[in-house]
């Protein structure tokens, strides 16, 4: 590809640009990163499907040169979950927001977890609903401001990394969209690990959460993601909450093994049927 | 020949490498990301607006750029990366 | 039953909205006529072109929609090409003129320009760029008076930013005053 | 009753029709709200969450629209008059609860701000096209009753109105908003309290005993009162089909018994129910029906028609289910045609087809995403008249 | 192309109709499904969970009925054949989903047993009163085919129609069984693989490349091909309304162009959709209108009559939406009144007195949980006939 | 009371027995120790509201003469928190099978905890979906059978109060129905513990459960949980796994405190809205 | 046409559905008729009454339900009671006479009652009380042949259970010609 | 005058307690919870049927049944329990 051609061209429908993400929005960060985990581990981009649910990160799909699938939301993550049982060669990827995975979604991802769905699922987390608005979301820090919390958030926040690790995902890391290259480092680790996979990227909404928390724009964002930020590789998942303004924990937290869902069904089911058991593909090579 | 910066993770860079960097002005919606990120100070902020009415980056030390597309990473509007001319150990972790 | 069509559009961000909920406001509020105001909103209202639409009327407006303005207030090219084929033959144009390059408009147009950016800068912050439109609008369109403007202007910007705003508004009029002496 | 002042925001505002419906739900007494946030709804859930505190009532976002939907009626049942607010997709979401609240005659307000469908669709454009999913969308025998405001001030008015027929009916009301009228802002007056007409819940005559029947009605009424929570009453209330006691019982007599009684109380009020206003109907060959927005839009295409001769009226449910179906069987009787303008491909035609019986009955459709022009609907006029 | 024999019990059983309809599926081609219990349902999850590893197929019982809905969607477009299952409470939970469907032309079939309503209500019980969910119950406009079987073998053998459908014109088939024939065994003959006719996706002719749209029809058509997934036609499918492409384009025109097409695909379809039976309606006075278990029912109505000189015929229609439209206004043409039994307050009968264009439409209603007496639908023809 | 009447008769509605419950079904032990722990505290019975989703278990409402709730199957968390935010001075009490708080109900569960709504959610955990006949359940061990699992549960099941823990509940206990005492205990401390209490109770379904899975009736069910649970209070809710036919770690696990929904509620409104702020009712005395 | 009407009541537990099963399976696919079972499911299935019907015809059966049954079996008294009032006044009832007091009969009706629970009892497995009752069945109504009915029970029973079934079944079945042949 | 037995923890008896215990035979499904946990072993299945069909329990001991009412909170028919009678401390911890 010529040198002129930014990157990304080939992995994205440029024909649908420019994208509907605000200026200093930290979604087409997240985008740049998992194209160069792409182009790093050549993998067959035929072979990848994209899955989103709806809100500003739920558009990924939409924008990604991949057999996309702008679902529901809330729903990625069962769509993704018929998909990848109904053709377990595929590497299905769910790029979801903290609202659409966490908050009408939260069933089906700790159930997924829980089964270890073979899916790779990173959700930008801006601590807010930022296509409706800026609401409140369960995320969002104690005390910080959305339209439905006017007065300050009052419910504890989620903290994704211990539900995904205590739901039972078998790789969880954290990233903010200032640490580029570690977030396409763990992208690439993850697009050959069988399993569920869950990467949770802190990103800027400068439109609905930082201004109306007079935390600045985008950029002020990354700056504080930058000087506040903690690698620690391994931390023990109960102990990365994140405060309104305060230090984000980042890291590769859990990186263990166990059957993926067809795995296990397939070892059950060879177990009990015998010969009565057609076959069935795993989509997984150990 | 650039002069290599720290990179976001301010890992020393191993030795000098060379590097271009293209600019898509009139996608740019000016957040500056590039900019503050670019480890060789390559950057800064054009005066002038484009024609969405941001101010997208220019080159101002070309002979600065080594090359690392971390600008390209963090642009959220594909308006700029970065690439390695000429030969050059990679020295992305 | 006089009925008058404003259409004011920008990019989002621009506070094309709050301008239109004010000229609204004035008119209901304040100068005791009909006023609906509608808008594009959603995903669209963060990149492109976005527009705010204020039907001012003597008599209840019905029919809630602006079909062919008799007002156009464009503060963004993309929103004047979108926008202008629209509009009445004898519509007023008035446009940000450092963004705006009003080509191709029909003959019986009277159009006016402003570079409110440049004063809504000089004034510190780019942000009231619409209220300086605003005054610019209030010195050269009649159907809503300059008072009741500025009570509605006062009682919708944000505690702290008033002067500021009136400043912006005063910027606008004065200039759209001095351009309408000059015979517009 | 008069409505308590605290909610009422007396005076004249430029509101758009979200913050008027939310407004007249305060002034209705809603003091507990549920929501989860969507365009083009979200506006009524911002600002309930911003005014509720001040007036003594409480807001909560929930996890999703299912949570929402249940959790009014468990405050509903707690004593408060309580909404909930979403748009299509949303909406879809609430349909198992709809048929709770139906089943279990929880008094409850469901706003449905209306945009383009199905799926998704136009998150942001204008449709009417929930109309049949208001009616129809739960399983099983039950109705409600929805309503199609057309302004701000009517966003205002009927939703005091519709929080009113939730504790005379003991039934969710569906108020079926559009994007056009949510997010249209024009002049909105909120009396003063005490010109404000609130329905209270009626509670039971009775002391809590053992005798004590949670579904018995009065003689000659079909919706038994409602008792407070935590007063000894010991009620047990169930989705399950159940008799006056509210036990569940499961045959064939128990469910006609019981859910005859509920789809009747409806039915059976339409008289009482109908709202609906007429514009030029006397002399109209051709009668325009239209609702919500559109009802605006005919407005101008009748102007063209008489413009050019035709007579042309136009009916007007603002109650649409019920379907004020005496009036317009009276109608039917004298006009020639009627044309019916939604933002759908065909819903409330269906009813007015029906009801019609033999007089023409034509749509004027319009898939969403935007108005009708009046000049089409026109154009079917014209030419169910040539 | 015939049936895959892996999937065929080929042979004479004694089946109920959820075993026959799980046995329809796997005839069909099913080798995904994705289901969460509920009676009177539960009995073709649980059948399908046992026969489908034996098969090459896969099933998951999900977290809820929301997942279900949309997993097949996602196992549709990773080119399986899908189905899930569920019964009034847990249908009312797919709503969304269904629109979803709908709206990107996914081909599934979604099984509700039907049971007595609203809410929990008499769930062992039978009743037929989600006709109009399963026509209305999601937002938007759109359209969905519907079919009610009438025995454990029509179970199997519309079950596989459904599935026919459901590939032919890519959009959700509502496969509208009830308690009565979900629970009912009886004799159910499955022929031989060859036997079955089985319509397959219809893939697209054209080579991946830049040019591709996924919504693009052959001329003549309403029903574009369907990529498979991971052979690098790199489509998008979303929800929002969208171009051939399958872009997001969020204006009056497109959708006006997509959500037209998606229901004319179906609505003009009705012809060739149409399935009823018919039995003496050609000298018939009134006609018994029926469907599903029901239709079994009338039967008996219509001997009694026949018995007491009264001239009753029975139309059934097996395919239920689109409504077999035609045939109706025809027999409305010839016959004094329509007689619609049905296990519900009044549904199907109201499509029926819009299309009899006047002529006397009434119901035989029952509110669900047992069948009706057939005596007391004579009762109703002889009230007709008085 | 007399003595020949059963001390649950005052509780109950008597007019509507016999229950549904099968013979050897623990569901009614469950009832019996509520009773107790009502008696021992002598809490008001017209403040106590019992809400249930759709099960077995479901039906405790039914059967409870105080004002309850049967509601919606899942959505018993949902309609309970609308209920307590209502009518804060309430004792709210949730009644839930396994399938009904945790399959369907998940995301309402973790949600509740998260924000320490002020309900007492008592699992009857019988592995099983005991109502519809026997499907698998998301806490159904692996390899146990099920109609929907007819070859072997393939899918880890959820550990109940680690779920409950991770999700921010204030207090988490566990107990079988052979532990009627300690039940009975729980149940009493947690009748004036503000926020979010679970308890899980292991408990025998013959019907479903135990008979397909050839673990014999409830009472060898009975048996099986005295000879093979052990009491670790304060154990690490991560380790109380449970495995078909294996020992049973139970006792009270957490016990801390934190604001619930509606004290966190009026604290934020409080110190934002001043004076505006219209002080709404907590429930709770601290 | 011929049509019997056939219905089997107890409690749940005791093998209903399966006794109803086999009698229509036999009917169905060995007797080359038209059967239809029907059954009552639920939550009630696990306390109360509960029932099997089976309909046996010679030609198509339409209407599913039975209204007034030709023959019942019954044990338990709850299902007697429940379900004596609804029986044809000429039927056969069948019961298990150690759980049922067959009070009130019309008295065009023929009434055999046998001992099946403790027939099933000293088989060695009260399970099998419903097969005892089959044999007895079979042995005193004609509608489907014994024949059939044994080849329908040899499919429908567990693997490893068919002896024991088969010998239950004939331990109704001559229970029951004993009886009849003393002129049932 | 009952002998305590180990109750559902295996705690120990602080002193000997009197009971009586209450049977509705026709509620009892037979499930032996009771007579399996009655610390006394003051119960035993009846070897007739009720008129469920079920083998309800009997008191076999009445006299060691000291009202602990384990059975009681047990049965989940709600067929039987247990009360103290006369004086005693309640040794239920
Ligand atoms: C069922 C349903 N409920 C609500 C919505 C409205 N909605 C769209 S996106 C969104 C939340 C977006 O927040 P998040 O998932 O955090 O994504 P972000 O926009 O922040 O990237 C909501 C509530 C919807 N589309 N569907
Ligand atoms: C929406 C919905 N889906 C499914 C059902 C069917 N259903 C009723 S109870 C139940 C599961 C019961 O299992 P559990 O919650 O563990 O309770 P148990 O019966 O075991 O006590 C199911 C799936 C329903 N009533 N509603
Ligand atoms: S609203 Fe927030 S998340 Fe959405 S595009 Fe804008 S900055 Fe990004
Ligand atoms: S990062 Fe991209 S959008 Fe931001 S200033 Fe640089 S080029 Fe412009
Ligand atoms: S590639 Fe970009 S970030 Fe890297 S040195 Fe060059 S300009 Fe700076
Ligand atoms: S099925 Fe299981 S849980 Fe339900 S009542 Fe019977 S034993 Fe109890
Ligand atoms: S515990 Fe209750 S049901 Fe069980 S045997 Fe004893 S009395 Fe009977
Ligand atoms: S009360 Fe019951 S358990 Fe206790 S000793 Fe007496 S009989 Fe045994
Ligand atoms: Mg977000
Ligand atoms: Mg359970």
């Amino acid at each position: 590809m010529s040198q002129h051609v930014n990157p990304v061209e080939p992995f994205l429908r440029m024909e649908r640009m420019p994208h509907i993400w605000c200026p200093g929005c930290g979604i087409g960060t997240v985008v740049n990163c998992f194209v160069r985990a792409l182009l790093k581990t050549q993998v067959d981009i035929d072979k990848v499907s994209v899955v989103s649910g709806i809100g500003c990160t739920g558009r990924i799909a939409g924008y990604f040169r991949a057999d996309s699938f702008h679902t529901t939301h809330g729903r990625s993550i069962p769509f993704a979950t018929g998909l990848k049982m109904a053709n377990p060669e595929l590497s299905v990827w769910n790029f979801s927001g903290d609202g659409d995975l966490i908050a009408i979604g939260g069933n089906h991802f700790i159930h997924a977890a829980r089964r270890n769905a073979d899916l790779k699922v990173v959700c930008v987390n801006n601590f807010t609903y930022g296509m409706t608005g800026g609401q409140v979301a369960p995320t969002a820090p104690l005390h910080s401001l959305a339209t439905t919390a006017p007065y300050g958030a009052f419910e504890r926040p989620f903290n994704l990394p211990f539900l995904a690790d205590s739901s039972g995902a078998v790789y969880v890391a954290r990233w903010t969209t200032f640490h580029v290259r570690q977030l396409v480092k763990s992208m690439e680790e993850i697009m050959h690990k069988p399993g569920f996979c869950f990467i949770e990227v802190i990103a800027p909404c400068p439109t609905a959460y930082l201004r109306r928390n007079r935390l600045g724009d985008g950029l002020e964002a990354m700056r504080h993601y930058k000087q506040s930020s903690k690698v620690v590789h391994g931390a023990d998942t109960r102990s990365v909450d994140i405060e309104l303004g305060g230090p984000i924990v980042v890291g590769k937290f859990v990186d263990r093994d166990r059957p993926t869902t067809l795995e296990a069904m397939r070892d059950e089911l060879h177990k009990s049927l015998g010969d009565k058991y057609v076959p069935y593909p795993t989509g997984v090579q150990r | 020949m650039a002069t290599a910066g720290r990179d976001g993770e301010g890992a020393p860079p191993r030795r000098r490498l060379r590097g271009e960097v293209f600019i898509h002005r009139e996608r740019c919606k000016g957040c500056a990301f590039c900019v503050e990120f670019c480890p060789s100070q390559a950057l800064a902020l054009d005066k002038a607006f484009n024609r969405k009415g941001y101010h997208p980056p220019v080159v101002v030390k070309a002979e600065a750029c080594n090359g690392c597309d971390l600008c390209g990473m963090y642009c959220p509007d594909f308006a700029i990366h970065g690439v390695r001319v000429g030969a050059g150990v990679d020295d992305e972790g | 039953m006089s009925r008058t069509e404003i259409k004011i559009g920008g990019f989002g961000g621009q506070g094309v909205i709050l301008a239109g909920m004010i000229i609204g406001r004035a008119a209901a509020l304040h100068d005791d006529k009909d006023a609906t105001l509608t808008q594009s909103f959603g995903p669209e209202a963060r990149g492109g072109a976005c527009s705010a639409q204020v039907v001012v009327s003597t008599e209840r407006n019905l029919y809630p929609c602006v079909t062919a303005p008799d007002v156009l207030v464009v503060m963004s090219q993309p929103a004047y090409e979108q926008y202008v084929g629209g509009i009445r033959p004898d519509a007023l144009v008035l446009y940000e003129s450092s963004l705006v390059e009003p080509n191709g408009l029909p003959a019986g147009c009277r159009s006016f320009g402003i570079p409110a950016t440049s004063f809504a800068e000089e004034l510190g912050r780019r942000m009231v760029l619409n209220i300086v439109m605003l005054g610019f609008f209030a010195a050269l369109c009649d159907v809503v008076s300059e008072g009741a403007i500025r009570q509605a202007l006062a009682a919708s910007v944000p505690k702290g930013t008033e002067r500021l705003n009136l400043d912006a508004f005063t910027r606008g009029l004065d200039y759209g005053r001095a351009l309408r002496a000059k015979g517009g | 009753m008069k409505a308590d002042p605290r909610g009422v925001l007396t005076g004249v505002h430029f509101l758009d029709g979200d913050h008027a419906c939310c407004e007249g739900a305060l002034a209705a007494g809603c003091r507990c709200a549920f929501g989860y946030p969507i365009t083009p709804s979200t506006e009524v859930v911002e600002r309930i969450a911003q005014r509720l505190p001040t007036v003594g009532g409480v807001f909560l976002q929930m996890e999703d629209e299912i949570a929402s939907s249940i959790a009014i009626q468990g405050a509903a049942w707690g004593g408060k008059k309580v909404l909930s607010v979403s748009s299509g997709p949303g909406i879809s979401l609430m349909m198992e609860h709809i048929g709770l609240a139906a089943m279990t005659e929880t008094p409850c307000v469901f706003v449905n701000v209306q945009r383009a469908g199905p799926s998704t669709g136009l998150p942001t454009l204008v449709a009417q096209a929930d109309m049949m999913q208001a009616r129809w969308g739960s399983h099983g025998d039950y109705e409600v009753i929805a309503i199609c405001p057309n302004s701000p001030q009517e966003c205002f008015d009927l939703t005091l109105h519709a929080f009113n027929l939730a504790e005379t009916y003991r039934t969710p009301v569906m108020f079926m908003m559009d994007e056009a009228v949510g997010h249209m802002t024009e002049r909105v007056v909120i009396p003063a309290a005490e010109q404000l007409e609130v329905v209270e819940r009626r509670r039971p005559r009775e002391k809590p005993s053992d005798q004590y029947a949670l579904y018995r009605c009065e003689p000659g009424s079909r919706v038994p009162p409602m008792p407070p929570v935590g007063e000894g009453y010991r009620f047990h209330v169930t989705g399950l089909t159940h008799d006056e006691r509210g036990y569940p019982v499961m045959n064939a007599e128990a469910q006609d018994k019981l859910v005859r009684r509920l789809v009747d109380k409806i039915r059976l009020a339409e008289p009482e129910l109908a709202r609906y206003e007429e514009f030029q109907v006397d002399d109209a060959d051709v009668v325009l029906v239209a609702y919500g927005i559109t009802s605006r839009v005919v407005q101008r295409s009748m102007r063209l028609a008489r413009e050019r001769g035709l007579k042309v009226g136009v009916f007007r449910p603002v109650v649409v289910w019920p379907f004020p179906e005496r009036r317009l069987r009276e109608l039917a009787r004298r006009v020639k045609a009627f044309v019916v303008a939604e933002l759908n491909l065909g819903q409330v035609v269906l009813e007015v087809e029906r009801l019609a019986g033999g007089t023409r009955t034509v749509l004027a459709s319009h898939a969403g995403g935007a108005l009708h022009e009046p000049e089409a609907i026109l154009k079917v006029v014209q030419e169910v008249l040539r």
